[in-house]
């Protein structure tokens, strides 16, 4: 139980859950090892009508980092409902949707349909996707805009609501607040920065998208950070990502205030890290000293917390 | 499906191209499935399998960037992090049919492998090996030592001069087995050969299927080179 | 002459210049190498009065990058141009004053005063200062009060003043535009990403401001992807820095749009490190067929851009 | 300044801690300066000098991070690259004068050295060294060898129980050098001693006096430990 967490809408058995679009939809892991010792699974976004995707190539590495340009690639919201929840249905693990599209109405379109699926447990409303030409970032950058979003997507799910936020912005605790405000359930932060990486060869750049989103470890720094300014900014619990891949990352994101992370590029370095992470965790913790982790939520900017 | 593998040797075998022996014992690796191979970068690297016996898994690799000069700066006795085996290969029941393989550069060694497996069941196979030049050419012997052997350089500095393509035209075969570039897999995937196999070197992510980093047009969506290849008939793909 | 570079008051004998804060005002470099070799310095930011900066620690090490609250410690602009700029002058490049402030009359007399010093051949207008309460990065994340400034510091200096643009904003293009049309020469990019480190056995952040900047390999796709929309966006020259420490990331940014590039970091773990690249260009150059080195300049985004 | 050394020597000498020796020839190396050790992490590692003899020169170190146990794993033959002899020492003409030397953990490294050098020249020295426990204790025959050593352990599994404090209450010298962590060095510089030396260890950037990150305040002004100490007259310096 010592690692146990509530959150709106999830009974987490761990606070460790696979980022959306580094898992897929489970069924590659779940060959690897069971599935049910997860926190929760964030799938790979959804939108209303199937995506290809961007042209190849769509991934290129950096320092500690990869950039990505997937493109929202994903069968559509009513072949995940009808070809990869039943099968996510057989874990005893809390799956989260994570929601994506073009315009308001697809996004609500989106979530309504998907929300209604017994095996969704919460909405991860992605405004925050960098590599698709319209919606996503744009929606995830203007709190005005994000807010709006936030109530009709509030209004149409009928599971609790993620709003996953965008590092790209002057000011995250505005956002966050702008989003809290409309009726977000929580939020999960962060989504990848912007970057570019050039071929020396060519002197174009490597991507196909040319810009894509930066992840990994090489933005854990930047992850903490804000963590650590909305959790003191907001009421809704956090839930954090960006750049984990040891216990220790996750107690960082602990400490900054969150009340469970997500693992996103890691699984690629090592598709067994969640499961690594979660037994690692308890002696861990012994190791400290915690008892319970969220005992330790937010120690960076308060003494103690009191368990939620 | 992840191991530590113990290097058993790491040579230069031509101009910036290396062979890797590693120690791989208790698995069954099918010709045409490649290892993703951890290195200091974040993205492991993705290397065919070029030859197996026994418990020994070869691969040939060019030094290109960061991960391979840090493989071929490994030596005898350090381990690697390795996926592996994965993706599917070649279709190897080829009984009764001529079997030409075609493969470019860092194409040829998973041709080396199945060429090989080919071998040893008794399927005759025709190789056509293209190459920049001279210095580039690696494993002729062993190739020859399997059957006949075409090799090409651009520069025409060794074999025929020109691409693997000038040689394909006059062959006549059932079945074509194919790895290299883009723009030779284009080529070759056009020519009248009935049953052609196309092996693709996307750049990729998590290597089992669940990043969509690898995709490839396919004429009903896509498909994906890691888990759904990187072996596929040519009438799958659009390259 | 295939690495000269001429920029408002500058004539680069190549394009590599330290940056900022990472090479101090240059005495300690003085002693491994002859600075004359180097394009130019950009030395350590100045105040009106002198600094003490941040309490200690002050650095803290992620993974390919690093955090730094320094807080601009200097020892004030009359003794930079008295004990400081004497001896810089008796090296044969270009000096670039940095200047930074917490009120708009502080840049503006630390402007006045330094540019006055015929040894500083331009401005570096340094309002993306992550590590300090006042001025710095409140004046970078607004682009009203950064064009107001720029003019400001544009009247007071009697040399080409470059703005140097902090990245944790939403729109670098929007602050590059209000800067060039409030009369900025040029900008020099990126200043650090705010970040932070949290020590696992205290919880508490490591650097003793808590928020640090974030520098070095970790930053430079966000530095290479801003460099190329900026350069697309305006028609002042860019001096461009995030992550550089080989030559084939001084050609990255090149083809991103700079035309010049500083290393920061990249110092400390081989304070070498310029005058390795220095040497190491022309053939590198040779190498890729390039004749001079601006013949790339955004070759990203155009075909071919003619040398300026 | 920036150098390759070899590793000749690699081992464990107590918890968690490590002796290293490289070759490092053509070198002067001051008793109390330090070398910043470049690993696979961005910023280098300072580690003082515990020994020199002849081309050797021996680093003493607490495993406690990514880059220490990164020095940990390297084997006889790898070498290092480093920044060094950097910053200024310990002022070693104490004739006539009674030394005390005092040292905490991972401070008592750059003492054996400059104990070695003053015993070299006929200046006798004490030396008060504290540990945590029985296992962390290090080096104490070595220091034996060169005068009187007290050892004390905070947990009393080994010579006196308590801190460094308690036997230096009890010793009347005219010369005071210590290293070790900043609460002990607050400690010690209060200690009635006419002349007391402290040695530093901030987190550093640059190593070489360019970047402030290795302040400390000082009575006008601050000082840099990497280039204006890491060894300071008590007096200089506000801890
Ligand atoms: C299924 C498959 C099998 C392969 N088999 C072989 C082989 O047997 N021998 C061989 O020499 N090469 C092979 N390659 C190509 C090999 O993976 C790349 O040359 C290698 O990853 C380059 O790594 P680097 O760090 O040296 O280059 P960098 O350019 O520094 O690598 C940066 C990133 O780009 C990726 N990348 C760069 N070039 C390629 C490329 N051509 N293909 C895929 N990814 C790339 C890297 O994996 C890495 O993620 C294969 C690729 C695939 C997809
Ligand atoms: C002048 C000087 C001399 C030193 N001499 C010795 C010695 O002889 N033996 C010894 O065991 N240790 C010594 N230290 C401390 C030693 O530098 C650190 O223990 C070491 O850098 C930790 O690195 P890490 O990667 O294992 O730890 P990590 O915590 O992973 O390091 C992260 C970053 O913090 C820095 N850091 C962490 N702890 C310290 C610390 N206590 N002091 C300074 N920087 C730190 C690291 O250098 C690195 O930049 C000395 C420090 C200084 C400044
Ligand atoms: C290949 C790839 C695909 C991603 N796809 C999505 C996605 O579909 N929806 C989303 O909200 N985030 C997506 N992300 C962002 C991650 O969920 C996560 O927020 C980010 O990568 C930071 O975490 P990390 O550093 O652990 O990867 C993707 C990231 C990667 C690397
Ligand atoms: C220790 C340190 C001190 C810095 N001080 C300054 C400064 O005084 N003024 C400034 O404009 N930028 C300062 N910077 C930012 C650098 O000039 C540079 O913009 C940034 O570090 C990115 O480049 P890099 O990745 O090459 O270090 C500092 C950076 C570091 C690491
Ligand atoms: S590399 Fe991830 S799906 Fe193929
Ligand atoms: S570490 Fe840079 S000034 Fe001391």
């Amino acid at each position: 139980m010592r690692l146990h967490v509530e959150l709106p809408g999830l009974q987490l058995k761990n606070p460790i859950i696979p980022a959306s679009g580094c898992f897929g939809f489970g069924e590659e892991f779940a060959k690897l090892y069971d599935l049910s010792i997860l926190g929760g699974i964030m799938i790979k976004a959804a939108t209303e009508e199937s995506r290809f995707g961007n042209a190849t190539p769509r991934v290129a590495e950096t320092a500690q980092g990869m950039l990505n340009a997937i493109g929202l690639q994903n069968p559509g919201v009513d072949a995940i409902i009808e070809e990869k929840l039943p099968f996510l249905s057989t874990f005893d693990t809390e799956i989260i949707a994570n929601v994506a599209g073009s315009t308001p109405d697809e996004y609500v379109e989106v979530a309504r349909r998907i929300s209604a699926d017994p095996t969704i447990k919460a909405i991860e409303l992605n405004i925050s996707c960098p590599n698709v030409k319209c919606g996503g970032m744009q929606f995830g950058t203007d709190p005005v805009m994000a807010a709006e979003l936030t109530r009709l997507v509030k209004a149409a799910s009928s599971k609790p609501v993620y709003v996953k936020l965008s590092p790209n912005i002057t000011s995250i605790t505005d956002m966050a607040r702008a989003v809290e405000a409309a009726g977000a359930d929580g939020l999960t932060m962060i989504n990848t920065l912007v970057g570019m990486r050039i071929d020396i060869q060519t002197g174009q750049p490597i991507l196909a998208n040319r810009i894509g989103g930066l992840s990994g470890p090489a933005i854990k720094p930047v992850a903490v950070r804000m963590v650590y300014e909305v959790a003191q900014a907001v009421d809704i619990p956090i839930i954090a990502m960006g750049g984990v891949r040891t216990v220790d990352d996750v107690l960082e994101f602990i400490y900054a205030g969150a009340s469970a992370v997500a693992v996103g590029t890691a699984n690629f370095e090592n598709p067994y890290v969640c499961q690594e992470i979660i037994e690692a965790l308890p002696s861990r913790l012994d190791s400290l000293g915690i008892e319970h982790i969220l005992d330790v939520r937010g120690k960076a900017y308060a003494q103690l917390v009191s368990r939620p | 499906m992840r191991r530590d593998v113990t290097i058993i040797s790491n040579r230069q075998i031509a101009k910036a191209t290396m062979e890797m022996k590693v120690r791989c014992p208790g698995v069954e690796v099918a010709p045409g499935t490649f290892f993703h191979i951890k290195t200091s970068g974040l993205l492991r690297r993705p290397l065919s399998v070029a030859n197996v016996e026994g418990e020994e898994v070869t691969f040939l690799y060019k030094v290109i960037g960061e991960g391979t000069s840090e493989l071929a700066n490994k030596r005898v006795g350090d381990t690697l992090d390795v996926l592996g085996p994965l993706g599917n290969g070649f279709p190897l029941a080829q009984y009764g049919k001529r079997v030409v393989l075609v493969g470019g550069g860092i194409g040829v060694p998973p041709l080396y492998y199945v060429r090989r497996r080919l071998h040893e069941m008794g399927i005759e196979t025709i190789a056509i090996l293209g190459f920049d030049s001279k210095e580039s050419v690696f494993y002729e012997e062993a190739f020859q030592a399997l059957g006949e052997t075409i090799i090409t350089t651009v520069d025409g500095s060794h074999g025929e001069r020109g691409f693997v393509t000038g040689p394909l035209a006059r062959i006549d075969a059932d079945v074509l087995f194919s790895c290299g570039p883009e723009a030779m897999l284009k080529a070759v995937a056009a020519s009248p050969i009935p049953e052609r196999y196309v092996s693709i070197e996307n750049r990729m992510g998590c290597g089992i299927g669940a990043c969509f980093a690898c995709v490839c047009k396919a004429p009903e969506g896509y498909v994906k080179v890691c888990s759904d290849g990187p072996v596929f008939n040519a009438e799958e793909v659009l390259l």
